[in-house]
């Protein structure tokens, strides 16, 4: 038997890139927003390639994308049970060697769960699910999937989840703001009780992102908030593989 | 000051997924052994004064009333020592 | 005990059974043993009790519901009609859309989180059975008086229930209703829309044909879950315990549920399938004997082989039992390791359960003994069908006079101000954004429009930008005053929606919301209200593709308003030229197409000004409502239009606040000659939307709407920041986003 | 076969919003002189065989790399009698 890719829709087949880079999107039982993953890697021209949680390699990819959603439901906590596929002890293996990895929502769950990145998330403040348009500050533009948008730049791209309220203890918080890791504020009003405000990080060396709003969400004109300030995620990890 | 802990479990006839998705996850993560897992809720009350029968009664209703939905959960109120 | 076995049956005709506590009338009764020739076993008699029961069976409404069939419009569009878990229509370039609405009334009372959420739950599986991929959700939503205690229990358990469902399966949520009425108190309606795509070929039924092709049971385990709840739901002795000590509340389980999506349309896509039927209302009972009823041959099914999640069921429970994320496929012997391979890779068990029979009967065995053998059309199609006696109400020509004509007005422009707050801060026209963002509007990244737009809007086809749009409405206020004239209100508005967003009306769903079929006056509504509907449905060319009905909504002798929410589903070729709501705009000009007449019937302005509900609905003009239509959907193909709004409840002071709040911009109104400012603001008639139209395609669009004879008047700019009526008042956006917003999140806090 | 169950709850330091709108909604209720409400998880595992230490240091084992998340939660094991 081949091996199938969970998405098994023509749109989700891959492509040639432009720039012969290769993007790979993780899908695990649940996730949800992989498609979309997939098209807005598309759609920055860049080669996407679907990776199930359960393959035994990494199909030679040059930057892994761990999607939204709810995978195993989120149940017992969100990302607590897919830091435990297969396929991501080589992410791990890899993130700790240089390959970039940029974890949206329950992909930002996944990543810390799995200490790649610290701290962890929470019920929002507000217990409630939140889906909406949400302005944020790009930090630190000099990550591997931030380096095209500019220090002080303010994006608008959707937020939605229940847990989504970033919490580490006091001292991790100085630590990530001294480095300059925080790679993402929540301005005009934080909506589920981030500490700091904080609504996405980075790891040390720059090539692990996580955030909770979702720039796939935010590609194109007509769909979604009908914003394309997403984009730059995905130029970015083109800009930094082509100039690599 | 006392705590008084209110355990809510739902009822064993009742689907629980999420206890079923730690279950089926430990031999993944190489545990054997566990045949079934169950998934609740753990209340921690600080009580106000004695933890007295007439406390207890009211933690009960407090219980039975809001903390779990009766219609699926069971509940027990224990006093922490 | 001794297995009530078959030959047992035979053999002991005196034995007596609990048919009646399980909602079955003697002559019903009386008909099983005249089909059997010989009393039915007790799991014969579980089969029998849960699919004649009104939920499943339609007993009551099914001679009504025929006039969507016979009165059903020349359609080329229709390619598989009702009777299906729901029609689908072709909407072009080789795809096809399958929709169709359902209600979760009662269980979502009981218990307000799993009932809606294993309500989004059934209605996306219906979808998934007939071949296509779900990509949209919505949930027309009733509830009682928004500041009863009993609502603070009840709606917030709704939503979380329909978000925490939806938003896990992946699923966007592009609209719905929030309604609230005193009648909805102890009957909240909860109704759930599914909205799903393939390609043609892709099309499955449920049907079990091909001698020796095998019943694979795949999903969730069986437990005790809902056991008794289909015959509980619709029955008349309606207890929330349930007759037996299990659960008569099912838990849902939406990642359970994303698996089974996603196995089942690999599974599709490799054609492993022959037949398909989703578990929902009567489980096994209902997926055995509809798929074998529709084959060509009979079925055996070994219930012993059933993975049970509590082993302590009996056979007449795992028969009965409403576990949710379960599908029943018919497979090929050559398919079957392939089929079951797949379901290995998504983690969803699977079993053989049985197979297809050449003969034609049903047959069910345990511990290999034979426990059902049944004729399955008897069970699943040849229930019994009531004519039940229908009569106006004595009530209704007293409540058709009260005039609401007839009702103090406004008299000053402060008055009129005052009107205009107090309406869009009512919670019934208040901002429901509170709840809409509790929902994932976004994910699959085809959403076009959500809410708070006239209608959603999805695209379906990434390279040619094809796409489709729902919107259900529903007025329980209109279709009590005059169910037919109410159920057709109800259409027309949903075409309408549709229609202002741009996509061309193609069909209808409807979810049908009554008391009891056994009052009379009740039935009378029910009649009324499906002729209405099948009329409007023929004037308008949009055939009924297939819908749901509840019954026994009501409280002891009282019951809900008659309540069908309709969904009209549309087709446009090309999503970037939809049309929203907002007037984003400074400049352009404000167009009230239609007819404005002094109807106050049954309007908001009544309710919310008087608490009044009398009179008679507007007037329903199905002609006029078709041209409107064209009109809108010709002005957003040419790019004539910039805001397109539909007026309903609430009329044009409710349309001119959305539009104005959406997009930041205020507007200057004139109000024009012949009409005063009240009813220019506050009149419901229908059949009208209002446009915002760029000064440069002004000649054109009233060109156009002057050629086709529809009347169109300028009434005024988008300008400013505040809603300005001249001569009468203004009124700054900040405070009407303050009194639009601010109701809803208090309520609920 | 017997029961072994694990508490989870936040840390101190961490803020439960759970269990403060439990408790904020308690006067409202009527429920008068709860002074601190924390809301937790409870897993009820149904172990094969014998708990001895090997077993309960193997739930210890489940219960920090999985049951829990120690960067915001404690957890207590506990066999049921
Ligand atoms: N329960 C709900 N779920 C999702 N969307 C909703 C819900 N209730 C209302 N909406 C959306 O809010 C908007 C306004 O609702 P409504 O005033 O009922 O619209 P209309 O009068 O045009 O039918 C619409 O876009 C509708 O789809
Ligand atoms: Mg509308």
């Amino acid at each position: 038997m081949t091996r199938t890719s969970p998405a098994s829709t023509p749109d989700a087949a891959p492509t040639g890139g432009l720039a012969g880079a290769r993007i790979g999107v993780i899908t695990f039982p649940g996730s949800l927003d992989d498609r979309d993953a997939l098209r807005a890697v598309r759609l920055a021209g860049a080669e996407a390639v679907p990776l199930w949680h359960r393959d035994p390699d990494l199909q030679r990819v040059d930057a892994v994308v761990l999607p939204g959603g709810f995978s195993y439901g989120d149940y017992l906590r969100a990302g607590a049970i897919s830091r435990f596929s297969p396929i991501m002890d080589m992410v791990i293996e890899g993130a700790k060697e240089g390959l970039p990895v940029l974890g949206i929502c329950n992909g930002f769950q996944v990543l810390t769960e799995t200490h790649l990145l610290p701290g962890a998330m929470l019920r929002n403040n507000h217990l409630h699910f939140i889906c909406r348009d949400q302005r944020l500050r790009v930090e630190n533009a000099d990550t591997a999937w931030t380096n095209a948008y500019t220090a002080g730049q303010e994006i608008s791209i959707p937020l939605k989840n229940i847990d989504g309220r970033y919490t580490a203890d006091e001292r991790t918080l100085d630590e990530l703001e001294a480095e300059g890791r925080v790679v993402f504020r929540y301005v005009d009003g934080n909506p589920n009780g981030s500490l700091r405000d904080i609504a996405g990080i980075t790891n040390a060396a720059g090539n692990v992102v996580g955030l909770m709003p979702h720039p796939e969400h935010a590609v194109e004109p007509l769909v979604g908030t009908g914003g394309t300030d997403g984009l730059g995620f995905f130029a970015s990890i083109l800009k930094k593989l082509v100039s690599a | 000051m006392a705590r008084v802990v209110v355990d809510v479990m739902l009822k064993p006839e009742i689907l629980d997924p999420q206890g079923q998705a730690v279950q089926r996850a430990l031999p993944r993560l190489g545990f054997e052994g566990i045949l079934d897992v169950r998934q609740g809720k753990r209340f921690e009350l600080e009580v106000e004064g004695p933890v007295d029968d007439d406390a207890l009664a009211r933690i009960h209703k407090i219980a039975e009333s809001f903390l779990a939905n009766t219609v699926i959960e069971d509940f027990v109120v224990k006093v922490e020592s | 005990m001794t297995l009530d076995t078959v030959k047992h049956a035979a053999e002991t005709p005196d034995t007596r059974l609990p048919w009646a506590e399980l909602g079955l009338k003697p002559d019903e009764y009386e008909r099983i043993v005249g089909i059997l020739g010989r009393r039915p076993t007790g799991a014969e008699l579980a089969m029998y009790s849960v699919m004649w029961s009104e939920h499943c069976s339609y007993k009551s409404s099914k001679v009504h519901l025929r006039q969507f069939g016979e009165k059903a419009p020349q359609s080329d569009a229709m390619l598989v009609g009702i009777g299906e878990n729901a029609g689908v229509v072709d909407v072009g370039q080789g795809y096809a859309v399958t929709f169709k609405v359902e209600s979760h009334n009662h269980p979502s009372y009981i218990e307000p989180y799993q009932g809606a959420a294993t309500g989004v739950g059934g209605i996306v599986r219906d979808i998934l059975a007939m071949g296509a991929r779900p990509v949209a959700v919505m949930d027309p939503l009733r509830f009682g008086a928004a500041d009863h205690p009993d609502t603070k229990r009840v709606l917030p358990g709704v939503v979380a229930g329909i978000g925490g469902y939806g938003n896990c399966l992946g699923l966007p949520n592009i609209g719905g209703e929030v309604v609230f009425d005193p009648c909805y108190q102890g009957n909240p309606l909860v109704n759930a829309l599914c909205v799903g795509v393939m390609k043609h070929e892709d099309i499955h039924l449920a049907k079990a044909s091909g001698t020796g092709n095998k019943v694979i049971l795949y999903g969730a385990r069986t437990g005790g879950d809902g056991i008794g709840g289909v015959s509980v739901l619709a029955s008349e002795t309606f207890d929330a315990t349930g007759p037996a000590k299990r659960p008569a509340v099912q838990v849902g389980d939406p990642f359970q549920e994303k698996l089974l999506i996603e196995c089942t349309l690999e599974i599709f896509a490799e054609k492993l399938v022959t037949g398909i039927q989703d578990l929902g209302g009567a489980g096994l009972s209902c997926a055995t004997s509809e798929l074998a009823s529709a084959g060509s041959g009979g079925m055996r099914v070994d219930l012993d082989s059933v993975p049970l999640r509590d082993s302590s069921l009996s056979p007449e429970e795992i028969l009965m039992s409403e576990s949710q994320e379960r599908m029943c496929a018919i497979v090929e012997p050559r398919h079957v390791d392939r089929f079951l391979e797949i379901c290995e890779k998504w983690d969803v068990i699977a079993t053989v359960i049985g197979e297809v029979t050449d003969g034609d009967r049903l047959e069910i065995y345990w511990h290999g003994e034979q426990i059902v053998d049944v004729p399955p059309r008897t069970v699943a199609h040849e229930g019994p069908v009531y004519e039940r006696p229908y009569a106006r109400p004595e009530w209704q020509d007293a409540l058709q006079a009260d005039d609401a004509g007839r009702l103090p007005r406004p008299a000053s422009g402060a008055e009129l101000r005052e009107t205009v707050l107090k309406l869009v801060s009512s919670p019934n026209q208040a901002s429901k954004e509170w709840i809409t963002s509790q929902y994932d509007r976004f994910v699959l990244g085809n959403t076009v429009l959500a809410q708070p737009e006239d209608s959603g809007m999805v695209r379906i086809d990434e390279e040619t930008d094809l796409g489709v749009a729902v919107a259900t409405d529903g007025n329980g206020r209109y279709a009590k005053l005059d169910p037919y004239t109410g159920a057709q209100l109800a259409l027309a508005e949903a075409y309408r929606n549709v229609a202002a967003t741009g996509a061309r009306p193609l069909a209808v769903s409807d979810c049908l919301n009554f008391g009891s079929p056994e009052d009379p006056a009740v039935m009378w509504q029910f009649a009324e209200a499906t002729r209405g509907l099948a009329d409007g449905c023929l004037a308008l060319g949009t055939p009924v593709t297939g819908g749901n009905v509840s019954l026994y909504n009501q409280t002891g002798e009282t019951a809900i308003h008659p309540t069908p929410v309709v969904a009209v589903l549309g087709v446009i070729d090309d999503v970037n030229r939809r049309t929203p709501i907002a007037f984003a705009e400074e400049g352009q000009l404000l167009y009230l197409l239609g007819d404005t007449r002094e109807e106050f019937g049954g309007s908001a302005w009544a309710q919310i000004a008087h608490d009044h509900l009398g009179g008679l609905p507007p007037a329903v003009d199905l002609d006029r409502e078709k041209l409107l239509g064209e009109i809108l959907i010709a002005a957003s193909r040419d790019g004539m239009i910039d805001a397109a709004h539909d007026l309903s409840d609430g009329g044009l002071a409710q349309a001119l606040t959305e539009s104005c709040l959406r997009g930041g911009n205020g507007a200057r109104v004139v109000v024009p000659d012949g009409l005063d400012a009240f009813t220019l603001l506050f009149s419901e008639s229908a059949g009208r939307a209002v446009v915002a139209v760029p000064r440069s395609e002004e000649l054109r669009f009233t060109d156009m709407c002057g050629a086709r004879g529809l009347p169109a008047t300028r009434i005024g700019v988008v300008d400013g920041d505040a809603l300005d009526v001249q001569g009468e008042f203004t009124l700054p956006l900040a405070e009407l986003r303050e009194a639009y917003e601010g109701t809803i999140p208090g309520l609920l806090r």
